[in-house]
């Protein structure tokens, strides 16, 4: 795949069809690729990589990039197209200077997961047929494909680009997934037990705001954490109330919005899975008002800039599930 | 060298946390490693290091400075401080034990910073040598061994005895208040295991990565390069990289009204965030490649210009595990370097 | 927040109200000296759309037992919609503060019409006595704030 | 640095009963920033906003902190004091401690801290204020008024009369409303339709009324002195401007045996037809559910005879749109539907009729060409028991928890008629009171009891029970002789309550009017703006605002138009300064404010910044029309950056109330 792209990234370049090329860049060690923007055949050659790491979303580099001259290549895995789509749909990016490239999305590996194997010093990761050979310093070292897959990619929703100029390898399916598992397994908890689950997880927040910096939904000229004005500054986690109301705002705030991509647990450095209180939106977006994944399309009006006049009332939280 | 069996560390921490409050590394749930508080029961961690620095127990995220009680149009000023407890890191590795000698050149230099010289004067930083370092390791850089880490006091393991030796006078009275459970032990075979470490670590792959082309004289090769744009294109602007760093030393001082009154307290700064510096007449440095070069500036040139050629970095590689895009110290070097 | 351990457990309330249904209502149950609970302390917003779910995390960090939210029933918005965009907000909003185990009957949203002075009084009344038997709001306080 | 003024008023003991004011006043004065704090009997007289005015000048006041009653009330009247002693209106802030606090609470130690808060939260709010400016909107010089019954009429002419356009929306196809069906007036006993009529032409003649009837308002948008509203013209199958209501389809239509609405259901009208003689517009309706050629597409008899050519049988509902300064409300009322009194025989029955049914039975342009006859075997009725108070002043679910007002009147009405024509016909009415408030109402009670013999009986029927032979059991209770009485009546009229029209209620959405329980329109206060909505530019008129007799009814649409008069005549109004704003530099651009905005006040414009990191970039960014904006504060929310706040109810305003209530 890695060489079919740099193929067509050098083939839209040479046709003057695009005048940069967004994608990933090989790093020091098997795992550690970055974002990065190609202009050249050479650049290309060099150090395009699309391999199992490649996990990164490359769609809010667009904002910016596409406000630049020119025209960039993006390619996009399933998941990033969502995440892109709903860009569109709130006239963050401009749409005419990128040429979409679909590209065949995961199940993506988490250098993390092999390390919490005890597997250190790891030179390099090779997968064949689904088992990893993984080369340490230490000697070889193997473990199964599928436990070192990213946990965004174990519960992957969708295989379907809902949105590309062209198209590498097939179109794949809106999938049955089971990404609302444990969402459902903490609302099935008594409220004292899902305190105690994200104290523990919210109290290892360090405000790095990894989470909010890499959310494609997450663009906002100013932060209104960032905001002396805005009421709520927060520069850092100085009560568990704010560890709370940073998690709580900023899930409010992409409500209805978010592509369910899955970043923000990806670069946790404390691995705290915040896509599950982004879930919890989805989940009950879908059950209060229908169906409706932000980025599925580029029209249609998110949840909470609409409502019908037989919506359910706000006690229908009180009414349901555990207490 | 004195020592003690491994399958009795339970004891050994009883008897340090029966005299002063006791902090170990030890397995979260999710795998990674983080200092607390000893209770009986925990046990040490095996993990090579934790997410968050030892850092924090000199420097910790939030700290209360001054509070302002306020009553009407009435304001008393209190002072917050209190004299700390005495408490001992135990596990620290040679990487974060020499984080604490640069971060004391910026706190304990004069006008020396009471908050930070509190805690640092009541803590023992006892360290552990590395036996299974990881391929992110790259404190050999600076000059830092492993195997034979500093600290008050420092602990090596043959695999059966943990052996303990005192740096300075506060190690030896940490040794002296747990003597009770140590004996005199043989080193031959922890002999081998630090040679074999030594070993391992010539092989990472970090290995050949040296200093020798940064410097505080290096100013005028690396502010202006053109590889910063490059480098920092793909920033996130996110300050994970400053937060889990054991260097990283920059604050913020902020006002917290509470209602009744105002905490002043600070926090760690992000040189990565956009507010970094922000001063009255505004931003020093208004884009996200200015901030970046900041920080890699500040530990390869800026740091050693300003003390004695010690670079602001120990090779600890929580940054190149733990930057959600990969970027890094390390590439930052190798792409900067001018031979 | 007043603990008195001669006195029960006396909660601080904050209620926004709409200015055209519910502060109205209020000043109804005032006309016709409807008794409600004096731990209620109202805050007039244009509309309960106005309300920003940051002020009622504000008024739990400041160390507010319950937040309740009142605004025209639906479809009699002064604005039209206003109070429609309310519901579903703040349905998501209890709803996410219930996943994270915050007590659900801290929070809640009732629809109070100008001419409903006695369904506010009711209303007040019985949200203080559910919050008072929750107790003292502990899971979403900021201790700071806490009074010395 | 602040200096803030604040003003603790007594209202004489209405506060200072329940509230330690001079406590108040003290505690307030502590506040950072404030600088003086008086207390006064009475803040609202003249020598209280004196008091106010003063204070403002002596001590260079910055911003104005008032105790005392809701803002409701008295809002206006501080920010008119300050603005007199120039001090920006908007910079004054009302604590509400009357109906909030004195009044609702006993305890004066909690009271007074009650109170002591929220002067602290009025005071913290005060400090963010922001001089603001009101800018202005132009009035459209047009008037509408829904429904066209003696009361949209009459506010219709007095509009007219000042020179100004007026439509009239009517939903039936002609104007005239419930006084057209009406027999003769109480307590005159002149007869209705010969003092409505001619007010109907009128209406119909006057170059400034527009009539829409068989109309319907199907949307509202806009704000005072700017609405749009579309109206939906039903299709009636007839071209109005070619129909000359000569009436020659109504005679040959084939099909006759169509319920006459306008006769209460007693006699058939055909398919095609004009409701009553003095109908206006007088224009035939073809009646699609019944019409043949509309039904099955055979016949076309009316097409063929109407030499006008004026039947369109493909007519179709038409929209037009309309932009006016001014609304009148004025969509009346209903008897409410009997289906729940089974114990009056209503559905059994055909001589238990209610008294609007009486008063067709009655009328010469009636059924019965105005002999009043028994409904069942058309013969004339020699005992009538009239029963009052059906459904009104009810505390079950059946009824209405009012009073109708107009029944008591129009029953004496009916039994002095009956008594009147037919000296041989007794009447009975039971009743549980009998109001006559009224100029000449209790003299013409009295007139039936005295002089006409009329049986007044207090009492309540309890069951009405049809006999084989066609008389009618009326089993009731005599309170006064206490005793049960037994009547055998000939027929039994019942005093329907009456409610608020059916459209009433999706028309107060349109018009985001507020409603009571009952589904009568709220007006903006119940003594001082009796015809006024809370919305401004929304007027009331007659029976939708409560139940009214004529008189009433004409006194309060005119009233009305005097207050859409007064609107009209004004070349521009005052906006609402407290709208939305966003800031340019934050603004993400994303829409989602724009999808929230009822009013649509919200546009996208590209424009280019210097942006924080030097470079320059052209960003679509939100813009608030602030002649549009209403200030409800939704789009606020809607915006994640908190680029867009709100005048006079900011963010930070917010929040310093909510911290200082929470201190």
């Amino acid at each position: 795949m890695q060489e079919a792209m740099i193929n067509k990234a050098k083939q839209l370049l040479a046709d003057g069809v695009v005048d940069r090329v967004i994608g990933w860049k090989r790093g020091e060690f098997a795992y550690d690729i970055t974002p990065a923007v190609f202009t050249s055949a050479e650049e290309l050659d060099e150090s395009f990589v699309y391999d199992d790491f490649t996990a990164a979303n490359v769609s809010k580099y667009l904002v910016k990039e596409s406000r630049k001259d020119g025209k960039v290549l993006a390619f996009l895995k399933p998941c990033d197209t969502y995440s892109f789509n709903q860009l569109v749909k709130e006239h963050r990016v401009v749409r005419e200077n990128v040429y979409i490239v679909g590209i065949p999305g995961g199940p993506k590996l988490d250098a993390e997961k092999i390390k919490a194997k005890g597997i250190t010093g790891i030179l390099s990761v090779k997968n064949e047929n689904y088992t990893l050979k993984i080369e340490t310093v230490y000697g070889e070292e193997s473990m199964p494909f599928y436990e070192a897959v990213l946990d965004k990619c174990a519960s992957c929703k969708s295989k379907k680009h809902v949105i590309y100029d062209e198209l590498m390898g097939e179109e794949g399916d809106v999938l049955d997934s089971n990404r609302f598992d444990m969402v459902e397994k903490l609302e099935n908890m008594t409220a004292q037990e899902r305190y105690d689950f994200w104290r523990e997880q919210l109290s290892k927040c360090i405000r790095c705001n990894a989470c909010r910096n890499v959310c494609p939904a997450c663009t906002c000229e100013k932060c209104v954490f960032d905001n002396p004005d805005s009421g709520i500054e927060n520069k850092a986690p100085a009560d568990s109330f704010e560890e709370n109301m940073f998690h709580i705002i900023r899930a409010f705030h992409v409500a209805g919005r978010c592509t369910d991509c899955g970043e923000c647990s990806r670069v946790c450095p404390q691995n705290i899975p915040l896509h599950l209180l982004n879930r919890k939106f989805i989940k009950d977006i879908n059950a209060f008002y229908g169906e409706y994944q932000a980025g599925e399309d580029a029209v249609s009006r998110a949840p909470l800039n609409e409502y019908k006049q037989n919506d359910c009332e706000a006690n229908i939280v009180h009414e349901r599930g555990v207490e | 060298m004195l020592k003690i069996s491994l399958d009795k560390l339970d004891k050994l921490f009883e008897a340090i946390s029966a005299t002063k409050t006791l902090y170990i590394p030890t397995d979260r749930e999710d795998g990674a490693a983080e200092y607390r508080k000893y209770e009986s029961g925990m046990k040490l961690s095996s993990a090579l290091n934790t997410v968050r620095s030892a850092k924090d127990f000199f420097f910790p995220q939030t700290e209360n400075l001054v509070d302002f009680k306020m009553d009407g149009k009435n304001i008393e000023v209190i002072d917050v401080r209190e004299e700390s407890e005495d408490f001992v890191i135990f596990g620290v590795r040679a990487c974060d034990a020499r984080s604490f000698t640069i971060l004391d050149k910026v706190f304990l230099a004069e006008p020396v910073d009471s908050y930070y010289k509190n805690r640092r004067d009541h803590g023992t930083v006892v360290a552990m040598a590395c036996t299974r370092p990881a391929e992110t390791c790259f404190c050999g850089t600076f000059g830092i061994d492993a195997a034979a880490p500093e600290g008050d006091a420092a602990c090596y393991s043959d695999g059966e005895s943990l052996f303990i030796e005192a740096h300075n006078e506060k190690g030896q009275q940490f040794i002296d208040s747990i003597a009770s459970l140590l004996k005199d032990g043989d080193t031959s075979k922890l002999e081998e295991v630090r040679a074999k470490t030594r070993e391992i670590l010539k092989k990472l792959p970090l290995a050949k990565l040296t200093t020798d082309n940064f410097g505080g004289d290096k100013l005028n090769e690396y502010f202006n390069s053109d590889k910063w744009g490059e480098l920092s294109e793909s920033c996130l602007g996110c300050g994970t990289c400053t937060f889990v760093c054991p260097t990283c030393q920059c604050y913020d001082i902020k006002d917290f009204n509470t209602g009744h009154g105002i905490k002043r307290f600070r926090c760690w700064d992000s040189c990565m965030y956009s507010d970094f510096t922000k001063m009255a007449h505004g931003n020093p440095r208004l884009t996200q490649l200015e901030r970046f070069r900041q920080r890699f500036m500040h530990k390869l040139v800026y740091f050693p210009a300003n003390n004695n050629g010690e670079f602001g970095c120990v090779g600890c590689g929580r940054c190149l595990a733990k930057c959600p895009i990969s970027m890094n110290i390390v590439k930052v070097m190798k792409a900067l370097e001018v031979k | 927040m007043q603990v008195n351990e001669n006195k029960e457990f006396q909660p601080l309330i904050v209620a926004f109200c709409c200015n055209w249904c519910s502060y109205a209502g209020a000043d109804l149950a005032g006309t016709n000296r409807l008794n409600y609970p004096d731990n209620i302390k109202i805050i007039r917003v244009p509309c309960s759309c106005r309300v920003n779910p940051m002020f009622i995390l504000r008024a739990f960090q400041r160390g507010a037992d319950g937040v309740i939210l009142c605004g025209c029933h639906p479809g009699d918005c002064h604005y039209t919609s206003g109070n429609y965009f309310t519901r579903r907000r703040m349905t998501l909003l209890f709803s996410m503060l219930d996943f994270l185990g915050i007590e659900r009957d801290r929070t809640r949203v009732e629809w109070v019409s100008a001419a409903e002075g006695a369904k506010f009084a009711a209303t007040m009344n019985e949200f203080t006595e559910a919050v008072k038997k929750l107790g003292p709001n502990r899971r979403l306080e900021d201790l700071r704030c806490r009074k010395q | 640095m602040q200096r803030i003024g604040v003003f603790v008023c007594h209202c004489g003991t209405n506060i200072a009963a329940t509230v330690d004011v001079k406590a108040v006043a003290e505690a307030l004065g502590r506040e950072p920033g404030v600088i003086v704090s008086q207390d006064y009997q009475y803040m609202c007289s003249e020598s209280g906003q004196n008091l106010v005015k003063n204070a403002i000048k002596e001590h260079k006041l910055t911003g104005v902190v008032v105790c005392s009653c809701s803002p409701r009330m008295h809002e206006n009247t501080f920010r008119n004091a300050a603005a007199s002693a120039g001090l920006n209106p908007y910079l004054v802030e009302i604590a509400n401690i009357r109906e909030q606090c004195s009044w609702i609470h006993k305890d004066i130690a909690s009271a007074t801290e009650k109170a002591i808060i929220l002067g602290k939260a009025a005071v913290a709010k005060v400090h963010l204020n922001a001089p603001l400016t009101a800018g202005e909107s132009p009035v459209v010089k047009r008037a509408l008024v829904i429904g066209g019954g003696i009361a949209g009429i009459q506010t219709a002419l007095d509009i007219a009369e000042a020179g100004f356009d007026v439509d009239i929306v009517e939903k039936k196809p002609t104007i005239g409303g419930k006084m057209a069906q009406i027999d003769k007036t109480f307590p005159t006993l002149d007869c209705a339709a010969c003092i409505l009529t001619p007010k109907m032409v009128e209406a119909s003649q006057n170059e400034h009324i527009t009539i829409h009837s068989y109309s319907e308002v199907a949307d509202v948008k806009g704000f005072v002195g700017n609405f749009t509203v579309t109206i939906k013209k039903k299709a009636r199958f007839v071209d109005e401007t070619k129909c000359t209501g000569c009436g020659l389809c109504t005679e040959k239509c084939p099909m006759k045996k169509v319920p006459n609405e306008f006769n209460m259901g007693f006699d058939n009208r055909s398919a095609i037809y004009i409701p009553f003689a003095q109908a206006v517009p007088k224009v035939a309706t073809i009646d699609p559910n019944n019409c043949m050629m509309m039904k099955t597409g055979k016949c076309g008899v009316c097409s063929k005879v109407c030499s006008a050519g004026a039947i369109d049988y493909k007519q179709e509902d038409r929209l037009i749109e309309q932009q006016y300064g001014a609304i009148v409300v004025a969509t009346g009322f209903e008897p409410i539907k009997l289906d729940k009194y089974d114990e009056f025989a209503y559905n059994q029955c055909p001589d238990v009729v209610t008294s609007l049914e009486l008063e067709r039975l009655m009328n010469a342009a009636g059924p019965n060409g105005g002999t009043l006859l028994r409904p069942s075997d058309k013969t004339h009725p020699h005992k009538i028991v009239f029963v009052q108070c059906v459904g009104s002043r009810c505390d079950d679910s059946k009824g209405k928890p009012y009073c109708s007002k107009i029944c008591c009147m129009y029953t004496a009405k009916h039994a002095m008629l009956i008594r009147e024509k037919y000296p041989d016909t007794e009447v009975y009415v039971f009743y549980i009171d009998v109001r006559t408030p009224g100029k000449n109402f209790d003299e013409f009670y009295r007139r039936a009891v005295e002089q006409y013999n009329v049986h007044y009986i207090k009492g309540m029927v309890g069951k009405v029970t049809p006999r084989s032979d066609g008389k009618i059991d009326v089993q009731a209770s005599d309170l006064l002789a206490n005793e049960q009485l037994h009547i055998d009546a000939d027929m039994v009229v019942l005093a329907a309550a009456i409610e608020p029209d059916k459209t009433a209620r999706p028309l107060a959405t349109m018009l985001t009017t507020q409603m009571d329980t009952n589904d009568f329109f709220t007006e903006a206060h119940p003594k001082l703006r009796p015809v006024e909505s809370a919305t401004a530019g929304i007027f009331l008129s007659g029976a939708c605002q409560g139940p009214k007799d004529i008189p009433e009814t004409v006194a309060q649409a005119s009233a009305a138009a005097a207050k859409a008069i007064v609107l009209l005549v004004k070349n521009s109004i005052t906006c609402n300064p407290c709208v939305a704003h966003s800031d340019e530099l934050m603004c993400n651009g994303c829409s989602s404010c724009e999808k929230v905005c009822p009013y649509g006040a919200i546009t996208y414009i590209d424009k280019e910044f210097k942006m924080p990191d030097r470079t320059i970039a052209v960003r679509r960014v939100a813009s608030v029309n602030p002649a549009v904006c209403q200030g409800c504060g939704a789009c606020t929310v809607a915006c994640p950056s908190g680029a867009m706040d709100l005048n006079g109810f900011s963010n930070s305003q917010i929040i310093a109330e909510v911290d200082a209530i929470c201190k």
